[in-house]
């Protein structure tokens, strides 16, 4: 369809201000030799023009409501409508954040609730909620783990272990704090190789980063074993927490040794992450750590909540305000929606969906790992006649109303799809599941060209990402 | 347990426990050692019903006070945002969306963002504006952090006159990396040439220059600009953008990565966030550039379509050596700039400009005879800072009593400044609200 | 002219003019006579902007005075209304349509009707629903012309139970037609059995019973009934849809018109519209049924799809001929209903029902220990009539100012009832609330 | 798709409610006999099944957002989205109609504004709000037209006269007020029979119904000397305001000699009809009619507006409450956004936009009358070639995206397709579309199975409209 800028026609108007009575004030010389020269290239629409263009771009698009979104690691629960209803109450949409806390006794009071409650899911002491992101959380982290070893004088520790099966952000953050990632293989089970790990332990390492469950959704049941040694050895332990949807109520990253960790609150909390953001990606350490927290942190008093500024340690601030509060907002609700008990069946659902989907795809497709998965697990799209590659299934999948899971990912399994149904959806919608991804194999046998040939309901077929990576077009 | 977000019932659970093959839930955590298993339930308030969340939400955001009328801007500013921008970014499809990684599925996002790109590189006057980040201060870091590789030098110059936080925040992301962070003094409230022009070395890599500045005054950018280019080092613009319904895209005046804060665009205060993170680079930071790019090319039928490109930069790809660790941006926001923008249109952004820049003219005039000079005798835009005889913070709870935030008490930065608040006026004011504001400083102030 | 709901350009009308082959607007209207155009602007206030719009709609609605906490029922009812009632009801797709005319265009409306259908004949306990009409009371006014026609009789039985709009519409319906309306007078707050029973004749078309009555009273349902029919009149009923989660349907008690108002079922008061016209009839008023309705049916290809049915009965087919006049209805709002019950399920439904029983006892005992005791010592639903010692109207004053509306001041449909006051509770308050409401009661009473 | 019946799992739910300390109430005898035996077949689904059970069927469903509708006289306009956002301040949502009326002087002054734009536009002297739709507004003036002629003691006068092309709510609302429609013919020009008029007038007629522009769009140029002669005649002159969008601001009912009307609040002043309603159709009445207007009406002392209910001549109450007061706030904030000027631009446009897709569909087909029209006009699909419809020709374009025009109405023009294409639709739009229709001319002539066969890419095929009515299936 046409790009809104072709639509444009001169003399078209969606906007009104009111008429002033302000009197117009002369140009300053100062914005006279830097008014723009020229009209900016901007689409002239009427208001109807500009909502039919982003309703049609609506249907082009598959969120969580059009159907089941299986995207592995990426957890795409339902996200519930109450909490955007919550966001949009005037008191916290019109806030300001350069408000006099007195002021916003109500959003801190959320903030207040919210660290509260992912200590107690986490097993952790203190939280910042400033990281906009999962990888801006990691970075955070990061940072936190440089102050703490400079604090010490440790100021060599540099170096910072990545499983190989670790999600990319975890080196790229690692080396935008100024580490060296330093890679950890994975063993034939799927876990990280604990004596090659141990083997890399030693006083230049500043940390370890595992996310636990691991992103081939297999519980690292060394991990006491693993704490011990990185903490004997001088390092810290980080948990990504992308994976915590599986363990709510069942683990706690603060009890398996790990000393700080960040959270998605748009994986785990329901947030909508609305075709790539936001999200919120908050920073939980224990006690030791908690000096070295962003600026400012949550403090009370008689009078209330305030942010407290008095932070000499601190490793300073990461995002402009005090992170992204509508997303917090929502996962507050969502916690609240559940309770404890409710949290735990969310994480107890969410691993039960996973391993009866393995359970019950397994006897068609090849699943690398034999023991039961947490919340997601990967298969294998290998050996399948005609040359028939994961992301032929996936394209396929698309025409049955579903959006593909993710596929090539993790990096260690080859022709790997990994699936994430998470705790929203029911027996009937994976029952369906399976039935099409066994449909799907019949098909790679007889009619492979369609899958080659997939998607076919789709308002474009397959497109070319290397024609858009060489001559890149980025704008109109 | 049976949850409206638990669409499992017990009877489907126990099926598929058989299904599996085993007897009881407990048996698929077999790989979680028992010793490290919560032994109690995770120590939260119960489970709430939708109508107890309603309630409670709305008593708590009535334990934030919202003043009748507020003056306060200092990088959040509260413009009038259009029916349209929330109707169509509630859209379903749009925001419970992930990241489009499959594009046959995601034209909707992913065109919306070509557009959002479009909109960007056309007022920073760039060619390559990417699909957003986190907020403006995270994006200014990561220009910086460009700038710095590009040059492979190892200064940064930031003039006081930027906005404490975007200081601080370039401050954390370069703490202990080597890299010499330069505060130029401007206690003039602007970036003056000469000291620009001394300061600058050949190990500079980028100079900063945010315009409208920290003041809301005009900076003279275009010799800023000319002077940092000419050491060598990157110019980067910093923006409010809808001062660019007024003011020249810095990337026609030079600067060679224009990073800014999108909330003015369509977004609502909410205390700080979710908020956008705008860049847009010249060609030579193409392949640097942080984050998602959305980019036209042509399906199998060669129909134009649009397709995250050069992933290459990007962390899930190149592991440690990405340009940047960024993966989540702010999508929905930016979705939400882009149909502002779209109902904007030139001539809008041209008026709310103007009219933002009307209003803070009158403003400033009405205060300076009600008896509150400005602070600086410079060119503003939309914000300024007057002098106050009482302390700011004083006049603030004040006037808060009568249901008016006059501004930001200054004193918060520079103690030296605690009799001065910034006060910022946009196109949602009349001329009446402007007097009763004038009136009821007269009579507290 | 430009403005925002007007696409056309001036240089498009221009253009258009010219291809039309005229050479200003003027000439279209030739056939216009030129005595009758208007020679002067309509008298109305100069266009507002969307911002003026949003600000002084806003200080409109900040004249109504919204208690804290209401008891106020008397035919409009205050219930949670779930989050995904309006997120799924504001789709465009849904709100922007008209009349479903076009089916193979409409199967999201159509389907969506067909539920509600199944719905309401399900809740009613009769086989034929239609599709909405205006609401409860217009509702009453068309069962009753069915009843009529079908009976060829002449004469209307209205107990003195039924709330007062209710007769008034009816009244209003069957002004100069010739039917005889009888208000059966009940002082002690129901119909009694041996007073309807000595007031059927050969000549009554229907009887109508509102179920829980005006005052919230229970009548006596089934008897009412059997006494209708037996007379060879047509037993209407008329209910809030909500107490059915309790109550048994009224078409399996021998109902054969029942009808409704269907506010109650995720529709917000909105001072009184737009509401829900509920209505579900016998088999053998399947052709008489004002209003649209909705069957299955199969397309070309053998699928099951959905079309307005039996349109032989409607105006733009039968025009004088039609089984009425209606048209419009109130499609949106039975989407909101059939949204609202998919949530509630049986046994929400049943959940809700019983709330509201429970709440309302409560408080009736609570008042009672407060002085207030029942005005009628009948059994009620979810409201009741008290009694006073001050005036209602009084009452209701002073309770409004700590933020209370008590209820309803019977006295302006009775003056004998102006110390009586109706109050209603339904499962939004919690026993804290009640608790309060005792406590100012029982301080200004 | 199936229903949502069908999708039903026992043991889900959406719900809840809070746990309450209120003690459970002993049902009382009266209830317990009463009690409903057996559970309600309602669907149990978790909030994930019920939210893609409605996206999914809003994606079957085509609105004005979703692309041009030009439904002849539904006048499908664009609904702008700021006037839901005003609907659902709370202020406005949570009044209730039975407050006092002093609890209420936001939602009077809301009512009492819009009587005054409505007099304004229409020139009449009193309007009221009550009827819930046009249809319910023709009836509550029939009633008013009885009324006023018993109250002169003329309760003889039980004939209406109805133009044969006028809506079908005409005649069946006369009926149902117990008038007897006498149908008038139309000339060769598509006007009413001037000459047969004036025959069939005698002092039984109580009122002619009239709508002007009729339903051919045509303008009843004959207008005044009509109404002299109904009035002459002792009968009164009803407007159906239909097509009011052809003429605010260039004439006005009052003007013409009408006596009373009503308009459509959903089609004249774009407030959402919702897949058949709600709507609203305020009636407007000359002074001597206001007597008998419904009670309660505004009245305004020093203390606010009040309904006034001591109307000794009202017909009575035609609603429950005051009329869809959530449909009417919306008219004023229409009426307010545009203005005076505005509104007599949105009829400017409205008529030109339709004489221009005549002038350019003339070629074409059939355009059976020769005069200008106003804002909608009516083409004939007759002598196409292959016996080609005119319901051949809306399926059709259905294919093409687009809602069909008004099919065989109004009766008097054989296989009428009539157009209204409103004036929130531009150039670009009309002119796609004239292209569109002149395409499928083509394939009426060359692939006529094209057209008999459409439309091919909705969720079903052509529905078999008379199977549905043989044996009626209403519910699941």
């Amino acid at each position: 369809m046409s790009l809104i800028f072709e639509k444009s026609v001169p003399g078209k108007t969606a906007w009104t201000l009111p008429s002033s009575d302000v009197p117009a004030a002369p140009l300053d010389t100062a914005v006279e030799k830097q008014l723009r020269q020229g009209t900016p290239r901007m689409p002239e629409l009427a208001e109807i023009d500009i909502v039919r263009h982003y309703t049609e771009l609506s249907r082009r698009n598959h969120g969580v409501d059009s159907g089941f979104y299986p995207l592995g690691s990426c957890t795409m629960k339902y996200n519930p409508k109450i909490n955007e209803d919550i966001a949009e109450i005037p008191g916290f949409q019109w806030a300001h954040p350069m408000s006099p806390d007195s002021f916003c006794q109500g959003s801190l009071r959320v903030l207040y609730e919210l660290e509260q409650a992912f200590c107690a899911i986490t097993g952790m002491d203190y939280f910042t909620l400033q990281p906009a992101a999962g990888a801006h959380g990691e970075l955070t982290a990061m940072f936190i783990i440089k102050a703490y070893h400079r604090q010490r004088g440790d100021s060599h520790r540099l170096k910072v272990l990545v499983p190989t099966s670790a999600h990319g952000t975890n080196p790229a953050s690692a080396a935008m704090a100024g580490f060296e990632p330093i890679p950890v293989q994975c063993n034939a089970q799927g876990l990280v190789d604990y004596d090659q790990l141990v083997s890399l332990l030693d006083d230049h390492v500043a940390a370890l980063m595992l996310t636990n469950p691991n992103t081939l959704g297999l519980f690292e049941k060394e991990i006491s074993a693993i704490a011990n040694r990185v903490h004997q050895a001088g390092g810290l332990l980080y948990y990504d927490g992308a994976n915590l949807n599986a363990i709510m109520g069942i683990v706690r990253p603060g009890d398996m040794g790990f000393d700080l960790m960040h959270l998605n609150a748009h994986k785990t909390f329901a947030t909508p992450h609305g075709g790539g953001g936001p999200g919120a990606g908050p920073v939980g350490v224990k006690e030791y750590l908690q000096p070295f927290l962003p600026a400012p942190v949550l403090g009370e008093s008689a009078a209330g909540l305030f942010w407290d500024w008095d932070r000499p340690q601190a490793i300073g601030k990461v995002v402009g305000f005090h992170g992204n509060f509508g997303v917090l907002l929502k996962a507050l609700a969502y916690i609240k929606a559940l309770g404890g008990p409710g949290l735990q069946q969310v994480s107890q659902d969410a691993i039960l969906n996973a391993n009866y989907l393995r359970a019950r795809l397994q006897s068609s497709y090849s699943v690398p790992y034999s023991q039961f998965c947490m919340h997601e697990f990967v298969i294998s799209a290998t050996n399948l006649p005609n040359h028939i590659r994961a992301l032929d299934i996936a394209k396929r999948l698309i025409d049955f109303g579903y959006h593909p899971p993710t596929v090539y990912f993790p990096l260690i399994v080859a022709e790997a799809l990994m699936i994430e149904p998470t705790e929203t959806e029911d027996q009937a919608t994976l029952d369906q599941f399976v039935q099409t991804l066994q449909q799907i194999l019949i098909e790679a046998e007889q009619h492979p060209e369609l899958l080659t040939s997939a998607p076919h309901h789709t308002p474009v077929s397959r497109v070319d990402e290397t024609r858009a990576a060489r001559s890149p077009k980025l704008h109109w | 347990m049976n949850h409206p977000y638990l669409p499992l019932t017990d009877g489907q659970r126990r099926a598929m426990l058989d299904t599996i093959g085993v007897s009881d839930f407990a048996e698929l955590l077999a790989e979680v050692p028992e010793e490290l298993r919560l032994k109690k339930p995770l120590d939260l308030p119960a489970s709430q019903s939708e109508l107890e969340l309603s309630t409670g939400f709305h008593q708590l955001a009535e334990m934030n006070v919202l003043p009748e009328l507020s003056f306060l801007g200092a990088g959040a500013y509260q413009h009038y945002i259009p029916a349209v921008v929330n109707h169509l970014a509630k859209r379903s499809e749009f925001y419970t969306a992930y990241t489009p990684y499959q594009p046959e599925l995601s034209q909707g996002m992913l065109q919306a963002i070509f557009e959002f790109q479009s909109y960007i590189s056309e007022l920073f006057g760039l060619p390559v504006a990417n699909a957003s980040l986190y907020d403006g201060p995270t994006a200014l870091a990561e220009a910086v952090l460009m700038a710095l590789k590009e040059t492979r030098r190892n200064q940064v110059l930031l003039p006081e006159t930027l906005h404490p936080s975007l200081i601080e925040v370039v401050r954390t992301y370069l703490r202990d990396s080597g890299v010499e962070i330069i505060i130029l003094p401007c206690p003039a409230g602007v970036q003056e040439i000469e000291h620009l022009a001394k300061s600058l070395s050949e190990e500079c890599a980028a100079v900063v220059i945010q315009n409208p500045n920290r003041y809301g005054i005009l900076e003279d950018l275009s010799r800023l600009i000319e002077l940092t280019r000419q050491a060598g080092a990157v110019p980067i613009s910093y923006v409010q953008p809808l001062t660019l319904g007024l003011l020249e895209a810095p990337g026609r005046l030079g600067a060679e990565i224009v990073v800014g804060e999108g909330q003015p665009l369509g977004l609502p205060l909410s205390y700080g966030g979710p908020y956008l993170g705008l860049m847009a680079v010249s060609e030579r930071f193409m392949r640097r550039i942080p984050g998602r790019l959305v980019g036209e090319t042509l399906d199998r039928d060669g129909r134009i379509s649009y397709v995250l490109t050069l992933q290459a930069r990007e962390q899930h790809i190149r592991r440690e050596k990405a340009t940047s660790n960024i993966c989540s941006n702010q999508a929905l926001c930016a979705l939400r700039a882009a149909i502002y923008l779209g109902v904007l249109g030139p001539k809008g952004l041209h008026q709310v400009a103007q009219r933002c820049y009307d209003n803070a003219h009158y403003l400033a005039a009405e205060l300076n005879k009600a008896g509150f000079p400005l602070r600086f005798e410079q060119p503003f835009f939309m914000e300024f800072a007057i002098h106050t005889s009482r302390p700011a913070a004083d006049l603030i709870h004040s006037l808060a009593a009568r249901g008016i935030m006059p501004g930001l008490d200054l004193g918060r930065f520079d103690p030296a400044l605690d009799h001065s608040l910034l006060v910022c006026a946009t196109e949602i004011f009349s001329k009446t609200q402007l007097d009763r504001f004038c009136t009821e400083m007269r009579d507290l102030g």
